[in-house]
């Protein structure tokens, strides 16, 4: 929709906790307009869908700041965004009723909606699936589906937490372009993803997370040359990282409770 | 074990009981709460209570539901003994029926002798009636008294005639909350406690006469009728001890119940 | 037993007959309870859906008597009803005791915990699923509730149908503020209770079969509806 | 209004003085009710997770007539229940009549079908969940539905409550059925509608009120208990 | 457990229809104790999930057979298997508390159920997990945990759809050696998977799935070096796929309603 980018989104000492156990500790960091493409990653359970979802303004930090620039009201503030999650959340209705929901929710006029949801299921590559009950989509057509959602709105940021993990490769590259496209068109693109390669491909910028917290955010290409954290190092290695740190830890990596990531920092 | 059930209240360990099947009017007078220790003071025997319709109650003691029937319709009593139900009715007490209305009272029937007359300026100045429209006793009495009259209020159900199709308790709620005459016992009467600005208006006149007989049923019909201690319980009724204890029962020291000499 | 079989057979004739009285009564039934259950869903179905979408203070101590007040005694609720309407309460002047409004407002008082509990309950759980997607495509309120009930239209048919039931098988709180007065306030369950209370066991079970296939009708129907729209939308 | 405020006033001096026959009414409803419930409990929860986990034909019109049954008339309930345990119908010699034991078979016809119909309704949404979780394990139908009971015992507690307000709150069936006869067979609500009938208005709403603080009790412990359990495994 | 392998399972004609969309259609193949690990791959859509779901006897097929070869009765058959899901389905209890329940269906002693269970999540790297209510694990940690579910019971065949799909670099390293693992000791492995690279590393044999049909089947080699089908060939091709699909087709590629697969194959 129109109106200005409600960017930079700054988050400050941002701390979460659930059953105890601190999820999101101390981060701080900025989200501006540029760099267009911002991707996160880091192993499982690092905190990244969390983050993403207190960036979205889903799960409000138990401690810290999270500040939008642009003095909007909320809702202004929520059309502005929008976000494609893990585990796509579709109505139960059809493919199609599920991108005109979005639509007037936005607040864009009826005599559109039809056709830029038709528009959005093309490029998607779902139009024959039009009619058919969104959650009887396979996995991977309904990742799809949820990313038409947040596309059709014409968000001004977007969060996407691994929207191409179900997806097979030709799917995988379409959505990389659809994305290329939004940035091209001036929305920001906040992105979790565990493939390294996609990364490598997209990325303008890169954040690295660990145990709650952002151990290092640089440009892409210096990222993957000269990473300067060694967890990050090790990450970006691939299946280098996980045979590296099993003879270093003596397979306790993965799980590594017995070593925090601030000892490996150390090491 | 009578009762027969493991869960059988609170006085399982009081093996001897009778079931007596009775109208609402007397269990709403409150005279079972008055003689009813007495007689267990003196003969160790309970007495359960069921009061319904009188109706409902001669159902009950037909069925064998109930040792011992304790009603105020005195056709129907006899019918039931015709039947061979019970052998014999016997005549305990009476009280009266008398109009009941509102302290405003808009048809001025207000210290009429004659019940009948009184129900037909009612009629006339269609002013609000209930009945209880329930085949009670007193339903049936106070058809009677229309029949009398000579007006057919039926024809005006639902108009100024209204049918409440309930107990006298019920009846003299929705009366009070509408501003209505109608036809109860005394007993009732006397302990109704919402009678908001309603008034006794007719009394007195012989027609109003209301007869309770209590009746032992059959054990010839029904085998498992406790019939001694239903006819220890009919007994201590008509001796002179019962017959103390229900004319000494009284409100605002007026007696409710009365007994024959 | 004869009874129950007499009955059986009585409530056919009735059905087969249909005379005049029985469809009053039949007709009454009907109108007091399905408006009774109209108005406590317009009540009852926007606060179950805020208590199901909104978090404030004292929002579970609500829920919980919403859940207790699904037990109100039809007597005590009849007899609060009475004392409001009656002349000498509050709402005296308007002359409603003993009317099809009065009793309509009683069944209003029984219904609308049931709607407001089991709607609440279900759409707490589609809300569980929806609330984040909802969130983050900037719905207002108005817009999650409607999506809310909408996608959720045939659980909440089935928590109504429980009202319904409810609201048509009542007798304690009608008999009270209606009166069971005859044509103008008799129902098909005071009309059993009279039945009963005359000793007139065959007739009052007859119309209580009478009810109770009434009830099943209605839920078929419903139900007929519910898997007509289910198969279209089959998650 | 008076009579409210008066009411209000009298259950409190009732519940300050606690004397022996009121506590002898509360004991009596609680136990009546309790047992009826565990007993629908024990018939009809295994009927809801048949229901829930299999799938037969004719199964839906089972379904549908539960919901349905759960709008049964408790007149007519008290009627039937009255005419079997009559001394002149089938089961007179067991001598049941006018016994707490016929209120609680009364009621347990009034509560089966809403312990049926409302638990049925959230196995039914868990089986969803887990059904192919479950069969993948090669789960049997009794493990299975052991699952799906544990794991919406929460839920299932809603159901139960539910029940448990309708048995407490029931007059019609237990009146009929009880005879309402002191020491014997008087509950709440049987007294509640005899001081009603004899125009004692606040003894009446006070002994409601009463009934209605004692729901309110229990739903409130129920609900502590489930939100004490259900912080340790939130979904 | 013990007891013998049910393999060979049997595919006749197998034909699925969901809402008057033939989603399978005349599958015919066999499942052998050897080659160990076969793969299933094919675009979004392709009914690849189905046709695993049929396999496991979670859905029974429409028109043909589907046949086991050791006449065992249904609940041994079915203990003899597990499936992870594509989208993990964990009970409202702990990550080991799911552990022990499968242990327990699966008839284990209840001496043993701590230790295995135990034992599970450590070599998915969830030991310090154990009493998190599995439903807030991370995706991908409820990922491993379904893995382990299915791990833990000692099946003789192991369905896997995609279990790698939103698992960090290192975690699918970790996972693909479990499978190797389990297919060492004999279980066998059918899996989907997206990902060429891991298909490449642990195929033994592939299956290539188009449009509910079964394009082609060959030992991983073959296929990757002379792919028989030309859509298996232009899908191997990875994001050349794509381009030369758009470039062909006029951009009506991943949702090529207007060329059935059929037309594909000619052309
Ligand atoms: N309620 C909870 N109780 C305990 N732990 C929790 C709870 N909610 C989340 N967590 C933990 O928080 C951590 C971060 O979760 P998050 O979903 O952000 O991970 P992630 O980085 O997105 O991982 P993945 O790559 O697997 O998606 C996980 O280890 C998860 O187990
Ligand atoms: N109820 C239904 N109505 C219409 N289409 C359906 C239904 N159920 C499944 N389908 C379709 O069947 C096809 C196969 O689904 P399946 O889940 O097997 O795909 P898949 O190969 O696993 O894809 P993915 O890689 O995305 O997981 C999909 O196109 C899906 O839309
Ligand atoms: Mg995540
Ligand atoms: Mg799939």
């Amino acid at each position: 929709m129109t109106g200005a980018s409600p960017l930079p989104l700054r988050l400050e000492s941002v701390g979460l906790s659930r059953s105890g156990k601190n999820v999101l500790k101390d981060v701080t960091t900025t989200f501006a307009v540029d760099p267009p493409k911002t991707v996160i990653i880091g192993p499982n359970g690092a905190g990244k869908s969390l983050l993403l979802q207190v960036c979205h303004g889903l799960i409000s930090a138990d401690t810290g700041i999270v500040d939008w620039a642009t003095p909007q009201n909320a809702r202004a503030l929520s059309r502005a965004q929008a976000m494609v999650f893990q585990r796509p959340i579709l109505f139960r209705r059809s493919a199609v009723a599920n991108l005109i929901l979005a639509l007037k929710i936005a607040g864009f006029a009826k005599s559109e909606w039809r056709d830029r949801a038709d528009g959005a299921l093309e490029r998607t590559g779902l139009s024959r699936h039009a009619a058919t009950p969104a959650r009887s989509l396979s996995f991977g057509e309904q990742q799809r589906l949820a990313l038409a959602r947040a596309l059709v709105v014409e968000p001004k940021v977007l969060f996407l937490d691994e929207p191409t993990a179900s997806l097979d490769p030709a799917a995988a590259h379409l959505v990389e372009s659809l994305i290329d496209e939004a940035a091209t068109s001036g929305v920001k693109i906040i992105m979790i993803s565990h493939d390294l390669n996609q990364t490598r491909r997209l990325a303008d910028e890169i954040i690295f997370m660990h145990r709650g917290r952002i151990k290092e955010r640089a440009p892409a290409d210096q990222f993957f040359t000269r990473p300067e954290n060694d967890l990050a190092q090790a990450f970006i290695n691939g299946e280098l990282l996980w045979r590296r740190r099993r003879s270093i830890f003596d397979g306790a990596l993965v799980d590594d409770e017995t070593c925090s990531s601030e000892d490996f920092n150390k090491s | 074990v009578p009762g027969g059930s493991i869960l059988n209240g609170p006085n399982k360990t009081t093996d001897s009981f009778i079931t007596v099947a009775s109208t609402t009017s007397t269990q709403n007078s409150g005279l079972f709460d008055h003689i009813l220790p007495k007689f267990k003071a003196t003969s160790g025997i309970s007495v359960r209570v069921v009061a319904v319709g009188t109706g409902a109650a001669i159902r009950l003691a037909q069925a064998g539901d109930a040792d011992v029937l304790l009603v105020h319709h005195q056709a129907s009593e006899e019918k039931f003994v015709a039947d061979g139900f019970a052998a014999k009715r016997y005549p305990l007490m009476h009280n009266d029926f008398l109009i009941v209305g509102p302290a405003s009272d808009p048809a001025d029937i207000k210290g009429m002798a004659d019940s009948a007359a009184a129900l037909s300026k009612i009629a006339t100045a269609k002013a609000a009636f209930t009945s209880r429209g329930d085949e009670s006793g007193t339903h049936k009495r106070e058809r009677g008294l229309w029949a009398s009259a000579g007006v057919d209020p039926t024809a005006y159900s639902g108009a100024w005639y209204r049918e409440t199709g309930s107990g006298m308790g019920t009846t003299l709620n929705t009366s009070a909350a509408m501003g209505a005459y109608t036809l109860s016992d005394r007993g009732t009467w006397l302990s109704f406690a919402n009678k908001q600005n309603m008034i006794a208006l007719v009394e007195g006149d012989p027609r109003l006469r209301n007869d309770y007989g209590v009746l032992l049923v059959s054990e010839t019909k029904h085998p498992h009728v406790k019939t001694r201690l239903g006819q220890i319980f009919i007994d201590w009724l008509l001796s002179e001890n019962g017959k103390a204890a229900i004319n000494g029962y009284k409100i605002k020291r007026q007696a409710l119940f009365h007994t024959a000499a | 037993m004869d009874v129950i079989w007499q009955a059986t057979l009585a409530s056919f004739s009735m059905l087969m007959t249909l005379d005049d009285r029985l469809i009053e009564v039949i007709l009454l039934s009907l109108r007091v309870s399905l408006t009774a259950l109209v108005i406590a869903s317009l009540i009852g179905l926007p606060i179950a859906a805020c208590l199901a979408f909104t978090r404030f203070p004292g929002r579970k101590i609500i829920l919980v008597s919403f859940n207790a007040m699904m037990g109100l005694p039809p007597v005590v609720v009849g007899l609060v009803v009475y004392l409001l309407l009656s002349r000498s309460g509050p709402f005296g002047v308007f002359n409603l005791l003993f009317t099809p409004t009065a009793m309509i407002i009683a069944q209003v008082v029984l219904v609308t915990p049931i709607i407001v509990s089991l709607c609440r309950e279900s759409l707490e759980s589609m809300r569980r699923e929806y609330h984040d997607a909802l969130r983050s495509l900037g719905a207002t309120p108005a817009q999650a509730i409607s999506v809310l009930v909408w996608d959720g239209r045939f659980t909440l048919a089935t928590a109504h149908l429980a009202g319904f039931g409810r609201a048509i098988a009542e007798v304690g709180a009608v008999m009270i503020v209606g009166g069971n007065i005859d044509h103008v306030t008799r129902v098909m369950t005071t009309t059993i209770a009279l039945e009963a209370s005359k000793g007139d066991l065959v007739v009052a079970l007859g119309l209580g079969v009478v009810l109770v296939l009434l009830s099943l009708t209605i839920n078929f129907l419903v139900y007929g509806v519910r898997s007509l729209g289910e198969a279209k939308v089959a998650s």
